[in-house]
């Protein structure tokens, strides 16, 4: 319970949050930040005793029937994120408080950003995996008002868009991959899912379920190609950037594909599409960002390498060293990462630019934003004894130890990592030191609300590069024992001694200085702009075109159904209605004729003919005198049947109902235009044809039915009541006014509505009201 | 004696008889209005309880036993139907205090929303095919009267197509009822269920289903039939869009649920094969349609059609968990889908018309009215935890565990369009920055009332907002109810037993 | 329109036809007839007089408004139908007063309220269409 | 006379099925007419005939006569007609004041609540003119 407990605290806060901010003023942002911070230390309690007695669960029914539950794991890995979520949101309220300070939404900001923890903090939590897809599509919608918040620009509404489309495929792709796990391996709890591994990967359905759910992953963790929505939800406040676009939201794809690892992972089409799409995707983040001088863009496609390294090390997770560089990475990258970004949005908020072209020796304005931004950037570059550096050496030592392709993994992670020495340098370096240059505004140290948090964040990846055995054996060692599904227990060192993969490391740096002193060259070469072109622009451009061709067809087709037109409305319910009865007719029961065509005795052929004749003058009248006198015709022969086939009361009704109908015709007909216009002959076959085949399809239904005789029951039934129950010796009437009186009580409404319709149709004078808008 | 089940056709009937005769006297009128739904929810409610405790409520009018009179059945899905149109015409009885000009009043408005009720009511609580076509004429000539009252020209156009292409839908549905007549020789659908699985060859049993196929396609607005709802739902009052909105189309569903459920069951790899590829095609033809459109209740309109997809999809599934999400999703739309419209009248007033283009500055001015429109919206394109995304889901196992999966792909991606078009709305009227260039606002137009009206109209958006929500996060209960519905719905015995008498 | 000859007509045969439309509804129970065809034929004989005299003297004769007629038609049935429900049976049940009159006998029945609101229903809506129509045209 | 009265049915039906897409609304509800006919016609028929036995129940009797007509299908079109009727004079007039509000009663020419597509070509004409 407890677990639920504190999201619905969570969630409460968040909804107050808007008032508290008109309350409190400038200090809402303080007290709002006590939320997370007593998270934090909620879920620091989980440490010690999962490490004494491994994963916890908490479970109440929600949806029984569709085995839905509110249920939570707790183990390592779900910790190592609630506590990287709380922990940063923590200082993303403090910095958000004083970075939107006096913005008119700022209440606004509040609900959404505590609600979008609460939801971020359930989908690492959830062992339901229903459970976990709701607060999987809250942090989608969470994001999307976030990214859309200056929404009065058209970039931000446009960006938010992208994101929600993005995540939301992904996320359709990740419920039906999910149900069909469930189904698989009978459970709809990960945590007996995660004891299912060989029965979920030897079902035929293996396939289809990890596709599915990795398209999930792969879009919420903007994998090449589906990478472009990241940069693009740069408009966003620079705080929901740090808090969900690199520490956060965007990591769920990969906690989700760390979470079913034991459960779907080790199978070659595995590791194809995981190491595969995240080598790509790390390289092309990480020289992307030297594609770009927006400090927040360069920031932007640095986290798509973060996640692109992840999702490779997941791909070849199935040695200790990977799943180690899993936990190790995903924890020195949230920590540089949000340190950096918030640096990124001082400076945006301090100069008025965050371009790095724009701004330098911003030191002297800004000493302890400038510090903490070396800080973070040293352990982003991977230089000891940041965290960062273990960090990277793991990752090394995992692309060596891969089974397959291991040269070629580690080359590329080389050449990944080379970039990102030099975009952390770009991003440190560059707007802190050199010329002091004019900017927009001018610059003041931050307030200590937003340098609070890249200071500490800084501080942390220093101090667990000092002392990893801190967090080795009660974090690091359960968050990786939970990746494999097996316990690890790996010794965590700042110090390997002088191996190989040292030798990499300090390689790396080298080539990363080199290219950082080569950027703007970089920069402005022909192919780096290539490479923005190929890989940065086009992808986005693919979605603009899948929208623009969705839109295409929609029109399209919608044109074509939705004509406008009347008559081809009619005729497609025509048409419709006519192949339907009669190929089931045909395909299902086959022709069979009724015998009785001697009995028709010749009175009835005149009257038929009669009948037949006048339809066929009403349907081919030139003057409306002759169409009305046609319809007369018709309307009498079918009284005389009526007459001749022992129904009096029904013949008359039909004479003084057709006799009414024709004043009525007398009545409108004087004020209406002649039978101009007249249609083309094409279009006149074409109805003919249509209107015939449903006339023959309806005899051809009656004639079956009457090769069957009917049950007399009811007949029978009325025949023997009418007079002995009901008091009356016509039936017809009793059944009208007794045994279904109901239906003579809705007939005689329609007829008082239908005289009220008609009385308001003539009388309502319909005013002059401006055109175009419906009115009220 | 369950007199009960006549009092919501009597209610409404009393109720707009009464205003009929009141016609000059709007205030009582009005008032009645409110008055009338409120007792009819009232009654609503005792029929579920009614349900819930003793099974399916049976009532031969007349004191007639089955199958010679006619028979009155309430079963769960009934008193689910019964109830939310109570809880609509409350609904909308309380808009339209604010929403209906005196001009239309004076001219019958509220005995024709009262006796559209009425009309609708009867489709949901009858037990017999005749009495249910009678009873679609009666929610059909209200409509018809609703739809064109007002005489503006937009109006009349609709009307000619909604008018004509419905009279057309009537005359299959009667046609069909002749042909059932004539193979078993009885009115009542529990008697005719037995009669039609004796009749020798199922496939004209299957025959004639597609009479009704057709007939009550039309009327639910399914792919190829739906042309009439998007030519007619944007010309009247938003009050009338609402209700219209809320249940016309809805009935044609029940009907379809009620009579492939009961009667046509003999060939169900035929007819529910059909119905379950109508559903696919359906949502996305509507939703494609929806997102090329830039007026708000033209948007809607499309979505419903839209949305008649996933409710019929169940029924194609025919298992009880598709049953359950069609009954789900028809309950969740019915609240999402009029509130809607319901804001979407909210906006005009305030900003003067239905255009997106004119649209705008909402979400700055108005907090309040986007959480009510982001509610329904966002419920509407299934997103958790609200109402939508529960009948979405439940449709989603239920097509996953039929191994129907290009359908499930499609209801999914139709999710995703769903998302698309409401987030457009959302962009564009609350979003966006006010545009200069647009037309006076309503609240300015003489005859109208003011912006004074505003508060009126939000009380029902508020209601139906909390009950997505409720209907949301409270799930679990609704889907249980949901499934004795689908029980009951799925095992026929009960329902013939029930009116037939125990054999 | 308003001629000599069939305004007199149509003032003698207002009453001759209300007399025989009520007849038809009466006997409906037992014999071709009923409430609705009665109730057209009522319908015809003001529609006549609207003819002869304008539809505004046809009003003046008929001195309700159609509407009041429909709506009080209405009502008569629905409580017809409750009549029932107060003594305890199903909706619309019909009850009976037997009488006997020498050899025949005599039924008076809710059944024939129902018909007397059917009657004024039809009478109602028929004459609705028809003045409103009619003073469209003139 | 069964089989005679289906194939009339059918023909009823295509006939006013045919008028109903015409362009000229009056047409359309000329053709409603006849497809309520023929609908009534259906039931008429399925409920089987008779020949001179209406159902009545003759004075002293209780019971009506051997092979009397089938009552019920009278009564339900009983019900049919009055609706019908309903429903036509309702369309009528909606024809009388559409045409009074749009001009016209070409129902290709009604594309006031569906405006045309942006490049669609619309029927090309005047409306029409109110018979002298």
């Amino acid at each position: 319970m407890g677990v639920l407990i504190s999201l619905l605290i969570g969630c409460v806060v968040a909804f107050a949050a808007p008032l508290l901010n008109r309350a409190a003023g400038s200090r809402a942002g303080v007290i709002l930040a006590l939320l997370p911070l007593g998270l934090t230390a909620y879920f620091a309690t989980f440490v010690p005793r999962i490490a004494a007695e491994g994963a916890l669960r908490q479970s109440i029914a929600w949806v029984p029937a569709l085995n839905v539950n509110l249920s939570f794991y707790v183990d390592g890995l779900s910790v190592l994120f609630a506590l990287i979520i709380s922990g940063v949101g923590f200082f993303i309220v403090l910095y958000g408080s004083g970075y939107l300070k006096g913005h008119r939404d700022l209440g606004r900001f509040y609900l959404a950003v505590t609600l979008f923890m609460v939801s971020m903090l359930g989908v690492v939590l959830a062992d339901n995996i229903i459970t976990l897809f709701v607060f999987w599509e809250l942090t989608s919608f969470t994001s999307y008002l976030l990214i859309g918040f200056n929404h009065e620009q058209e970039r931000a509404r446009k960006a938010a868009l992208q994101a929600l489309l993005v995540t939301g495929t992904g996320g359709l792709a990740l419920l039906g991959g999910l149900i069909l796990m469930a189904f698989v391996g009978g459970s709809y709890e990960i945590s007996e899912l995660l004891n299912q591994g060989e029965v979920l990967r030897e079902h035929g359905l293996y396939t289809a379920i990890l596709i599915l759910v990795l398209a999930g992953c792969f879009t919420k963790s903007a994998q090449f190609p589906f990478h472009f929505w990241l940069p693009a939800a740069m408009e966003a406040p620079t705080p929901v950037s740090a808090y969900l676009h690199s520490a956060t939201m965007v990591k769920a794809g990969v906690y989700l594909m760390a979470r079913l690892h034991p459960a779907l992972g080790g199978t070659d089409l595995w590791i194809l599409l995981l190491a595969g799409f995240g080598a790509a995707t790390m390289v092309i983040g990480s020289w992307l960002a030297l594609c770009h001088s927006d400090l927040k863009r360069i920031l932007a496609y640095t986290t798509v390498m973060g996640l692109g390294t992840l999702t490779m090390l997941l791909g070849i997770g199935q040695t200790e060293y990977a799943v180690v560089a899993v936990a190790v990475f995903t924890l020195a990258h949230s920590l540089y990462k949000g340190a950096l970004f918030m640096v990124a949005g001082s400076i945006d908020h301090e100069a008025g630019t965050r371009d790095v072209g724009e701004v330098g020796g911003l030191r002297k304005a800004m000493p302890i934003t400038a510090a903490a931004a070396l800080v973070a950037a040293l352990s982003m570059a991977g230089i000891v004894p940041f965290f960062g550096f273990i960090a990277k050496e793991f990752v090394y030592e995992a692309a060596l130890a891969a089974g397959s392709l291991p040269r070629l993994l580690l080359a590329l992670a080389i050449l990944a990592n080379v970039a990102g020495v030099a975009a952390a340098g770009i991003v440190a370096l560059k707007p802190f030191y050199g010329p002091v240059r004019t900017t927009p505004k001018h610059p003041h140290e931050a307030p200590i609300a937003m340098w609070a948090g890249p200071v500490v964040l800084a501080l942390l990846g220093l101090l667990f590069g000092l002392a990893p055995g801190l967090i080795a054996a009660p974090l690091i060692n359960p968050v990786a024992g939970a990746i494999a599904g097996a316990p690890v227990s790996v010794e965590l060192v700042l110090w390997h001694g002088f191996t190989p993969v040292l030798g990499m490391s300090l390689m790396t740096l080298a080539l990363g200085i080199g290219v950082f002193f080569l950027w703007n060259t970089w920069r402005e070469s022909r192919f780096a702009r290539g490479f923005n072109r190929a890989f940065g622009v086009a992808p986005e451009n693919a979605y603009f075109r899948t929208i623009d061709g969705m839109l295409w067809i929609a029109h399209w087709q919608t044109r074509i159904f939705q004509s406008g037109y009347l008559r081809h409305y009619l005729t497609t319910v025509i048409g419709v209605t006519a192949f339907a009865v009669g190929f089931t007719l045909l395909s299902r029961h086959g022709l069979v004729l009724p015998g009785g065509w001697s009995a028709i005795t010749f009175y009835e052929w005149t009257l038929a003919g009669i009948m037949a004749a006048g339809a066929l003058v009403a349907v081919f009248a030139r003057s409306r005198v002759t169409m009305v006198v046609a319809i007369g015709a018709v309307g009498f022969s079918v009284a005389l049947i009526y007459l001749a086939n022992s129904a009096p009361d029904l013949s008359i009704t039909q004479i003084m109902v057709e006799t009414l109908t024709v004043v009525l015709f007398a009545l409108v007909l004087i004020h209406l235009p002649s039978l101009r216009p007249v249609e083309s002959r094409a279009s006149r076959l074409r109805d003919a044809a249509v209107a015939t085949a449903l006339g023959a399809a309806v005899t051809l239904v009656m004639l079956t039915v009457l090769t069957e005789p009917i049950s007399p029951h009811l007949t029978e039934y009325f025949g023997a009541h009418s007079y002995v129950t009901a008091h009356g010796r016509n039936i017809v009437n009793v059944i009208l006014v007794d045994f279904r009186a109901l239906d003579t009580l809705g007939e005689i409404v329609v007829l008082g509505i239908a005289g009220l319709g008609v009385f308001a149709l003539v009388k309502l004078r319909a005013k002059k009201r401006r055109d175009g808008g419906a009115d009220v | 004696m369950d007199w009960l089940l006549v009092l919501p056709l009597a209610i409404p009937l009393f109720f707009g008889v009464v205003s009929i005769l009141a016609r000059n006297n709007l205030l009582l009128q009005r008032w009645f209005g409110v008055l009338g739904m409120v007792v009819l929810l009232v009654v609503s409610i005792a029929i579920l309880i009614g349900v819930r405790t003793q099974g399916i409520l049976v009532d031969q009018m007349g004191n007639w036993i089955a199958p010679f009179g006619i028979t009155l059945v309430a079963d769960h899905l009934t008193a689910f139907m019964v109830l939310i149109t109570a809880i609509m015409g409350l609904a909308v009885a309380i808009y339209s205090l604010a929403n209906i000009d005196a001009e239309r009043e004076s001219f019958g408005y509220y005995p024709l929303l009262h006796i559209l009720l009425m009309g609708v009511n009867g489709v949901f609580l009858t037990g017999d095919l005749f009495n249910m076509y009678v009873w679609f004429e009666v929610m059909l000539i209200t409509s018809f009267v609703l739809l064109a009252l007002g005489n503006r020209k937009e109006q009349m156009d609709g009307a000619i197509k909604y008018v004509t292409i419905n009279l057309v839908s009537s005359l299959v549905f009667l046609s069909g009822v002749g042909i059932l007549y004539g193979m078993t020789g009885t009115l009542n659908m529990a008697d005719m269920a037995v009669r039609l699985d004796a009749v020798d060859s199922p496939g004209l049993v299957t025959t004639a289903s597609m009479f009704f196929l057709v007939s009550f396609g039309i009327k639910a607005a399914v792919f190829p039939l739906f042309f009439w709802l998007p030519a007619s739902y944007h010309t009247p009052p938003v009050a009338v869009s609402a209700i219209f909105a809320a249940l016309l189309s809805k009935v044609g569903v029940y009907a379809l649920i009620r009579v492939f459920t009961l009667l046509f069951v003999q060939e169900t790899g035929y007819t529910h094969q059909i119905i379950l590829w109508v559903a696919a095609v359906t949502m996305l033809t509507g939703v494609l349609g929806a997102v090329m459109q830039t007026e708000f209740r033209k948007l809607l309109s499309f979505h419903i059609i839209s949305q008649i997809g996933y409710m019929i999809m169940g029924l194609g599934l025919y298992s009880p968990l598709g049953i359950v999400g069609s009954v789900f999703y028809v309950i969740h739309n019915i609240i999402a889908k009029t509130n809607l419209f319901l804001v979407s009248g909210v906006a005009n007033r305030i900003a003067g018309s239905f255009h997106l283009k004119h649209l705008g500055g909402l979400y700055r001015k108005h907090p309040f009215l986007s959480i009510m429109f982001i509610i329904p919206a966002f419920g509407l394109a299934g997103f958790p935890p609200l109402s939508g995304f529960w009948a979405k889901l439940t449709l989603t196992i239920a097509g996953l565990d039929a191994r129907e999966y290009v359908v499930v792909g499609i209801a999914l991606f139709v999710g995703l369009l769903t998302l698309f078009s409401m987030t457009k709305i959302f962009a564009e009227a609350f979003w966006k920055p006010l545009p200069s260039d647009r037309p006076k606002p309503a609240a300015e137009v003489e005859g109208i009332p003011g912006v004074a009206g505003i508060r009126t109209m939000m009380v029902p958006i508020v209601l139906l907002a909390v009950m997505t929500v409720v209907l949301g996060l409270g799930a679990g209960l609704f889907i249980n109810v949901s499934l004795d519905a689908a029980e009951e719905l799925l095992d026929r015995t009960r329902y013939i037993n029930a009116v037939l008498g125990d054999p | 329109m308003k001629s000599l000859i069939l305004q007199t007509i149509a003032r003698l045969l207002l009453p001759l036809m209300i007399l025989f439309s009520v007849f038809l509804m009466l006997r409906g129970h037992n014999e071709p007839g009923g409430g609705f065809i009665g109730g057209l034929v009522g319908a015809g004989a003001f529609s006549l007089y609207a003819v002869a005299f304008g539809p505004a003297s046809a009003r003046g004769v008929l001195r309700a408004d159609p509407r009041t007629l429909l709506g009080l038609g209405l009502l008569v049935t629905v409580l017809s139908g409750f009549f029932a429900m107060v003594l305890g049976d199903a909706f619309l049940t019909g009850q009976w007063l037997i009488f006997h009159i020498g050899e025949a006998d005599f039924h008076l029945g809710t059944a024939l309220l129902f018909d007397i609101g059917v009657y004024l229903v039809v009478v109602g809506a028929t004459l609705t269409v028809i003045f409103s129509l009619e003073e469209e045209s003139t | 006379m069964e089989p005679l009265l289906a194939i009339m049915a059918g023909f009823l039906f295509a006939s006013g099925l045919y008028l109903m897409l015409r362009r000229n609304y009056v047409r359309v509800v000329i053709g409603l007419i006849l497809i309520s006919n023929a609908a009534n016609l259906v039931i008429f028929t399925m409920g089987r005939l008779a020949r001179g036995n209406p159902p009545l129940v003759a004075t002293g009797e209780t019971m009506p006569a051997e092979g009397f007509a089938n009552p019920l299908p009278q009564a339900l079109i009983l019900t049919a007609i009055v609706i019908g009727f309903g429903l036509l004079a309702f369309a009528l007039v909606l024809a009388y004041r559409a045409y009074r509000e749009l001009g016209t009663v070409d129902v290709d020419a009604m594309r006031v609540a569906e405006p045309p597509y942006p490049g669609e070509k619309t029927v090309s004409g005047t409306p029409d003119q109110e018979e002298a």
